[in-house]
């Protein structure tokens, strides 16, 4: 049992470092972006994790209804501000990448670089 | 009545005045505005300094809910030094940066470009009166976004895949950071770090603290530049605009580290056990590396931005190096550091706008002989020069003072880093001088001398900067007093 | 025990769409991969009692992250140059984090346990607190936009940068807004007649749902983030199937800047308004004479206000995209 | 005399800088700029002479911007006797460079008078100074603002040394002086110049000897070898800038500093027990021996008097660490002794260079029928730096020898005995060939003597050399207290 409820955060530990790898090993910046992705959702799943309580409902309270068990509402409060950066760093980002790739024709980093050694 | 809310309105002005600045409609009146905000954020900095040198620490509990249900803001000694530095800098960035940036900035996008600046300074502020570990994260990654914008900025197109980069290793080391924090709130059940720090006493299960401390400690390291860590670095400073490079180099990365030591001995100093001896054990090796590599690479540099960058590498790594001896006199060095490289690099990035404002480009070949076609900024560039050498009389030797003594009491291997900064300071001089010397003694491109010095009101700017550096070293009181104050803090789990 | 094996079974799912996202060369499989990535994640957290971010995670990981992408592969190549070789270095380096991240597994509190430090200090008063406080049934929406407003509109602040930034980068806002508006060919799907009719009927009502999802946050999961989010996905849809120019006849690129803007100031002033009349920074109780009524509307301003700026931010920065040749 | 008049001996010169730098469009009055604040600083330096050898300790405190740690003025008798020296050295060079600048049309006139006045500033602050800190502020300033006036032609040669002159400075300034200083303050806590010194008790064993050298070589200006190639490498520079070098400023702030950190940092007693710091009487030996006998190599003339400088600096620190009362006395006078005869000889030097743009020893055969004020007076300089009446030299190497017999040093007394002989043997043959060999073949004797200023000033100075031999009481006055005031 107590693997099974630490599952979560080896789930959480796993997407983690496929995030990460992607981030070191890939040289589309685009790819960097998804990864970038994937890293920071793990992040979210770390978080919501810790804010489940056992037997547990979503924290709303239901008019008339007393004695109910509600999960962690703090760790779902900072996870909504964390989506919001993380959505903004890849708009962000993918602009970046787009006039990137009106200079440079190209969005692979190690080009870039090769371009930029050139100049 | 005011006066007890300056805490939030040390954040709240800038950036709410943001908003305001992207819907103007030309250029200078968006740089006027926020030249203006930046200068009342001064203004309140100062005050703000004045309340906690008189009464203390200052507490504010934003939207009436008390910490640590709600959202704490803490304004000790320490932060005032911070919050001294991000809007001084932003001012003098902004104040000496109007043509400079005329020529990077198109008219059409300035009002975004002055509105992202804003946003940043804010972020910045916002950082340094936090007293919540979730609300730093959002103001780093508010800052940190308004960052990347300003450096997009650059006119050369190295600077997006600059920013590229930055983007990529911020987001890395911000994301860190919030994993440490989501460790620290797992065990703890609070995000305040007065509560935390409280909290972390009875927890009896130490691995996810250690865990927190390795990831909050890496991420910030990967913000803050702290070699190997620093790869962003020298690019993002190279490219950046030039007046956006003053303000950065200036005080981002000493807002990150301002984090870093918050966390490292508020939060776990004399909670973790063995934690001080591990900090140091990790950040002294990295330091003292930086230190000296990163001195030696600037010494090959062909662009003064370039070169100017890796010097800020070494100079993090100073601060990293007194914060890692964790003594209270290492505290004192690594804060005075802090300030005066600010100060130094602030100004001397300044001398670089105006170099570039008049011959176009930061590469040493075209700014051949520019000591005599510019003999006031060439010497400020000097004393402030000298500032980041450390030479007595200036405020860079106030801190390297410090710095010395604190290594000299550290039991061991003392003599070593004495003799690894000394190096470092010598090869200082010798990349600083290489320029001193091309500047003077070689023929300007084009073989005549033709004095070409920039307008009055940025040299009288540029020699402000320049003779602050003075007053700082001969009349260290301010900064002095701030970073006591800081150290107590710091250290106040200790004692 | 069965939600936690349905559970188990999502997170190997995420696992395994992770992976092939990593590895996928082609990039427009990887952007559909990263929509069906978010969903899976959506749904996860909705098992773990989230409801508020699964709703958010699905507005913004599957809608409006896909959208962008797919609006950024529009102006970029589409595959990865070539298959690079596994590099042993790397996967050592992050399997040892991965390790002893597991490791430290051992130490924390398992799934679900209601002894954790976590649940034990903070959160039980938020949960005691709110219906004597604030008085709105959605304790998130109480702690967001409340107790930790000032997080909330440090969010707010991120999403104008990244729209300041994006316009910045690539055009719009004021002046010559897009390089790119009127031009011959019809745009969008206007030509194929089912998503057409489709789109017509299903946009009013996307737009109403933003609008309950906007207003109703206080009682059920929602708040002016997610509306803003909804009615973004809505009007792309309507720009999609009319075209660009149709969608920015209705709604102009100068009012998406003054909504990006005015949505950020709304909040702020609501701020200094808690200072002007006697209060702390953003203390809505001080904005009427009963605390929980102040309280309300606070709440519903500062919603208003985020939902604002991000319909602004998004829509803008979806323009600035689509606009680009 | 109050005391706020210490920094304004300062200020004067900073303040002639200023001025100087903004009349740099009409020669004229920049060089009469120079001249008044040359000869009102000597005034106002001259003036607390009595006071002090009557035993006053003017002090003050200008700021102190860490605790125990304060930039500080005070006045004692060495410090007086370096201050008499500079500015009233100051106002014959500058003499000499009005007439050696116009002579030979340089270039950026008004930087050389700026950057000289710099350094005169800073030689007084060196004088002045009250702790170790502040010392070295203007130790490093001296070194900056004398910078620019070596490297004064530009070339690339000239960059080249330079760039040794202040590399060589800087590095062992920072890289040993500094740390040196740090830890007197870390086992001290404190930097003042104290009678006795502040070292006695905190410090042992082979320690004191390391501190001790930490010092000496950091304090590349007194240029113990190994730390002298800045030296010659600075021969590059104008003759003027030479002499502001050689007996103005720079290497007298060197064993300037030297002597008093051994006097008032280590204290002299205190030093003597330790066996640990006796290496530095060895090495000065050994630099003098070994420079003299290198200068005797020498084929430049400036290069040979470059090389005599660093034996006769030598002289200075090893007479200090004969650690007798009269060697100290010996060691302060020689000071003053060997500037009054090293300006002499460099003075003769620019002015035949002036005159007949000749640098090569063996270019001199016979010029002393061309220019005999000039070699009159170079002849006088030689006679001092030998030690031969009635010159300066001769005062001080009595001292120096009579206080080494009284320590039985009979390692001092061999060395001043042997040095004496190798003086002798580089300087008597120019000395003779200048006045009696005909001129060698191919070079051209149709030149006559140097600029009016030029000679005036020479003349001032060798005739300064002789009297210095007959009326030095009162400077032996003022040094005497400096060992009534030493526990000896």
């Amino acid at each position: 049992m107590k693997f099974l409820g630490l599952f979560n955060y080896w789930v959480f530990a796993i997407l983690l470092v496929i995030g990460l790898y992607a981030l070191i090993t890939k040289h589309n910046l685009v790819k960097k972006i998804m990864a970038l992705a994937i890293f920071q959702s793990a992040v979210f799943l770390f978080f919501i994790t810790m804010s489940k309580i056992e037997g547990g409902t979503a924290p709303i309270v239901q008019a008339g209804v007393s004695g109910q068990v509600f999960s962690n509402p703090l760790p779902q409060v900072l996870i909504l501000t964390a989506i919001v950066v993380g959505i903004s760093t890849t708009a962000l980002g993918l602009a970046i990448v787009v006039r990137l790739y009106e200079e440079y024709g190209t969005i692979e980093d190690d080009e870039i670089l090769a371009l930029d050694r050139k100049a | 009545m005011l006066a007890d809310h300056l805490p939030a309105l040390q954040v709240a002005l800038p950036l709410l005045t943001a908003p305001l600045v992207i819907l103007l409609r030309t250029g200078f009146l968006a740089w006027l505005v926020a030249l203006l905000a930046s200068l009342c954020s001064l203004g309140l900095a100062m005050l703000l300094t004045a309340t906690v040198l008189e009464t203390g620490t200052q507490h504010y509990a934003v939207g009436g809910w008390l910490p640590p249900m709600g959202i704490g803001l803490t304004v000790d000694g320490l932060s005032a030094l911070v919050l001294l530095l991000i809007t001084g800098a932003s001012s003098l960035a902004l104040a000496g940066g109007r043509l400079s940036l005329r020529k990077d900035i198109d008219n059409r996008r300035a009002p975004m470009f002055y509105g992202a600046w804003l946003i940043s300074m804010a972020g910045l502020c916002g950082i340094a009166v936090a007293g919540d570990a979730f609300n730093v994260f959002v103001f780093m990654e508010i800052s940190a976004l308004a960052t990347y914008v300003l450096i997009a900025g650059g006119r050369d197109r190295r600077a997006l895949s600059a920013v590229f980069k930055y983007l990529i290793i911020g987001t890395i080391g911000a994301t860190f950071y919030l994993i440490g924090v989501g460790f620290l709130y797992m065990m703890t059940g609070t995000l305040n770090f007065a509560d935390i720090a409280l909290r972390l006493d009875e927890v009896t299960e130490t691995r996810p603290i250690v865990i927190a401390a390795g990831f909050i400690t890496i991420g910030l390291a990967l913000k803050a530049a702290i070699f190997p860590l620093h790869v962003w670095l020298p690019r993002a400073y190279t490219y950046a605009p030039n007046a956006a490079t003053v303000f950065i180099a200036a005080c981002s990365t000493k807002v990150v580290i301002y984090v870093l030591l918050r966390f490292n001995f508020e939060v776990f100093h004399g909670n973790l056990p063995g934690h001080t001896d591990l900090f140091g054990v990790f950040i002294i090796p990295l330091a003292l590396a930086g230190i000296v590599l990163a001195s030696a690479i600037a010494i090959f540099q062909t662009n003064l931005k370039t070169m100017l960058a890796f010097s800020s590498v070494a100079q993090i790594g100073y601060i990293a190096l007194a914060a890692g001896l964790t003594s209270e006199a290492g505290l004192m060095a690594a804060l005075l550091h802090m300030f005066n490289h600010a100060l130094a690099k602030g100004t001397l990035f300044l001398c670089v706008v105006a170099f570039v404002l008049t011959s176009g480009s930061a590469s040493m070949d075209s700014l051949r002989g520019i000591g005599k076609r510019m003999p006031w900024t060439m010497a400020a560039f000097l004393v402030a020069g000298l500032s980041l050498v450390g030479v007595p009389g200036t405020a860079g030797f106030i801190s390297k003072w410090y710095l010395v003594v604190a290594v000299i009491g550290w039991d061991g291997w003392g003599a070593a880093l004495v003799a690894a900064i000394v190096i470092s300071s010598l090869m200082a001089v010798v990349y600083l001088w290489r320029f001193v010397e091309l500047a003077y003694y070689s023929e300007p491109p084009g073989g005549e001398v033709v004095p070409m010095e920039v307008s009055r009101p940025l040299r009288c700017l540029i020699w402000f900067a320049a003779l602050a550096n003075i007053y700082f070293g001969l009349f260290p009181q301010l900064p002095l007093a701030l970073a006591r104050s800081g150290t107590e803090t710091l250290l106040g789990g200790l004692f | 025990m069965t939600t936690l094996l349905i559970g188990v079974f999502l997170l190997l799912l995420l696992v395994i769409t992770a992976v092939a996202i990593v590895r996928s060369t082609d990039l427009f499989s990887g952007v559909m991969l990263s929509g069906i990535f978010s969903l899976l994640m959506a749904l996860n957290f909705f098992l773990l009692d989230a409801a508020d971010v699964a709703l958010t995670e699905a507005a913004v990981g599957a809608g409006v992250a896909t959208v962008l992408l797919l609006a950024g592969l529009k102006l970029t190549p589409s595959t990865e140059a070539r298959a690079r070789p596994v590099r042993p270095i790397a996967i050592i380096v992050v399997a040892i984090i991965a390790l002893l991240m597991i490791y430290a597994s051992f130490g924390q509190p398992s799934l679900g346990d209601p002894t954790a430090p976590a649940q034990t200090h903070v959160a039980p008063w938020y949960i005691e607190n709110t219906p004597e406080l604030v008085d709105i049934p959605n304790i998130v929406t109480a702690v967001l936009a409340s107790y930790r407003g000032y997080d909330t509109l440090g969010e707010v602040f991120v999403v104008l940068t990244a729209g300041i930034g994006v316009m910045f980068l690539l055009g719009g806002g004021r002046g010559k807004p897009f390089s790119r508006l009127h031009t011959d060919p019809p745009q969008g799907l206007s030509h194929y007649l089912i998503p057409k009719v489709i789109a017509r009927m299903l946009a009013p009502f996307i737009l109403l749902f933003a609008l309950f999802i906007q207003f109703h946050g206080e009682y059920s999961p929602g708040g002016g983030f997610q509306a803003g989010a909804i009615f973004v996905a809505g009007m792309i849809l309507y720009a999609l199937v009319r075209g660009e120019d149709k969608a920015l006849a209705v709604i102009p690129p100068h009012v998406l800047l003054w909504m990006s803007a005015g949505g950020a100031l709304l909040y702020g002033s609501v701020g200094l308004l808690g200072i002007a009349m006697g209060g702390q920074f953003l203390e809505y109780s001080v904005l009427a004479d009963n605390p929980v009524t102040g309280q309300h509307i606070g709440i519903i301003v500062i919603e208003l206000g985020v939902g604002l700026t991000v319909t602004g931010v998004l829509l803008s920065i979806f323009h600035a995209f689509a606009a680009r040749d | 005399m109050p005391e706020y008049t210490l920094p304004l001996m300062l200020l004067l010169p900073l303040l002639g800088a200023i001025v100087i730098a903004f009349s740099g469009r009409w020669p004229n009055i920049r060089e009469a700029v120079s001249l008044v604040t040359a000869v009102s600083l000597a005034i106002l330096v001259f003036s607390w002479f009595p006071a002090i050898s009557d035993g006053a300790r003017p002090q003050i405190t200008l700021s102190e911007p860490l605790p125990g740690l304060s930039l500080a003025l005070s006045l004692e008798p060495l410090g007086m006797m370096f201050a008499c020296i500079a500015s009233f050295l100051w106002i014959i060079n500058t003499i000499y460079s009005i007439g050696y600048m116009r002579g030979n049309r340089e270039k950026n006139q008004t930087r050389f008078y700026v950057c000289f006045a710099l350094a005169i500033a800073a030689a007084m602050g060196i004088a002045l100074a009250d702790n170790l800190f502040t010392l070295f502020l203007f130790y490093e300033i001296l070194t900056l603002s004398t910078y620019p006036l070596v490297a004064h032609k530009g070339d690339a040669k000239t960059i080249a040394s330079a760039r040794i002159y202040l590399g060589v400075l800087l590095a062992t300034s920072i890289g040993l002086l500094l740390p040196a200083i740090i830890w007197t303050y870390v086992i001290a806590g404190t930097t003042d110049f104290t009678v006795g010194g502040i070292i006695e008790g905190k410090l042992e064993g082979a320690a004191v000897g390391l501190l001790l050298g930490l010092f000496v070589f950091g304090i590349g200006k007194a240029a113990v070898m190994p730390m002298h190639r800045w030296l010659p490498a600075a021969m590059v520079a104008p003759t003027p800038v030479s002499a502001l070098l050689h007996a103005v400023a720079v290497v007298k702030a060197g064993v300037f500093s030297v002597t008093k950190i051994i006097i008032y940092i280590f204290g002299v007693d205190f030093l003597f027990s330790q066996p640990s710091a006796q290496w530095l009487q060895y090495m000065a030996a050994f630099t003098i021996i070994t420079a003299s006998v290198v200068a005797l190599y020498q084929t430049n003339l400036k290069r040979m008097l470059a090389y005599s400088t660093i034996a006769q600096l030598s002289y200075v620190i090893m007479a200090t660490v004969i650690l007798k009362p009269l060697a100290e006395i010996g060691a302060a006078v020689h000071i003053a002794a060997h500037a009054f005869g090293k300006i002499t000889l460099f003075f003769a030097a620019g002015a035949i260079y002036t005159a007949s743009h000749k640098t090569e020893l063996w270019q001199l055969a016979g010029i002393g029928r061309r220019m005999p004020i000039t070699m009159a007076a170079f002849t006088i300089g030689a006679l001092s730096m030998i030690g031969v009446p009635p010159t300066a030299g001769f005062v001080s190497k009595w001292f120096i020898l009579a206080g080494a017999f009284q320590a039985e040093n009979y390692l001092a007394i061999f060395t001043i005995i042997a040095s004496t002989a190798l003086n002798a043997m580089y300087f008597l043959p120019i000395i003779y060939f200048a006045w009696l060999s005909p001129p060698a073949t191919g070079v051209d004797m149709d030149h006559g003597e140097a600029p009016g200023a030029i000679l005036l000033a020479l003349s001032v100075t060798a005739g300064l050399t002789i009297l210095f031999f007959f009326f030095n009481q009162p400077l032996l006055d003022l040094e005497g207290q400096l060992v009534e005031s030493l526990p000896l």
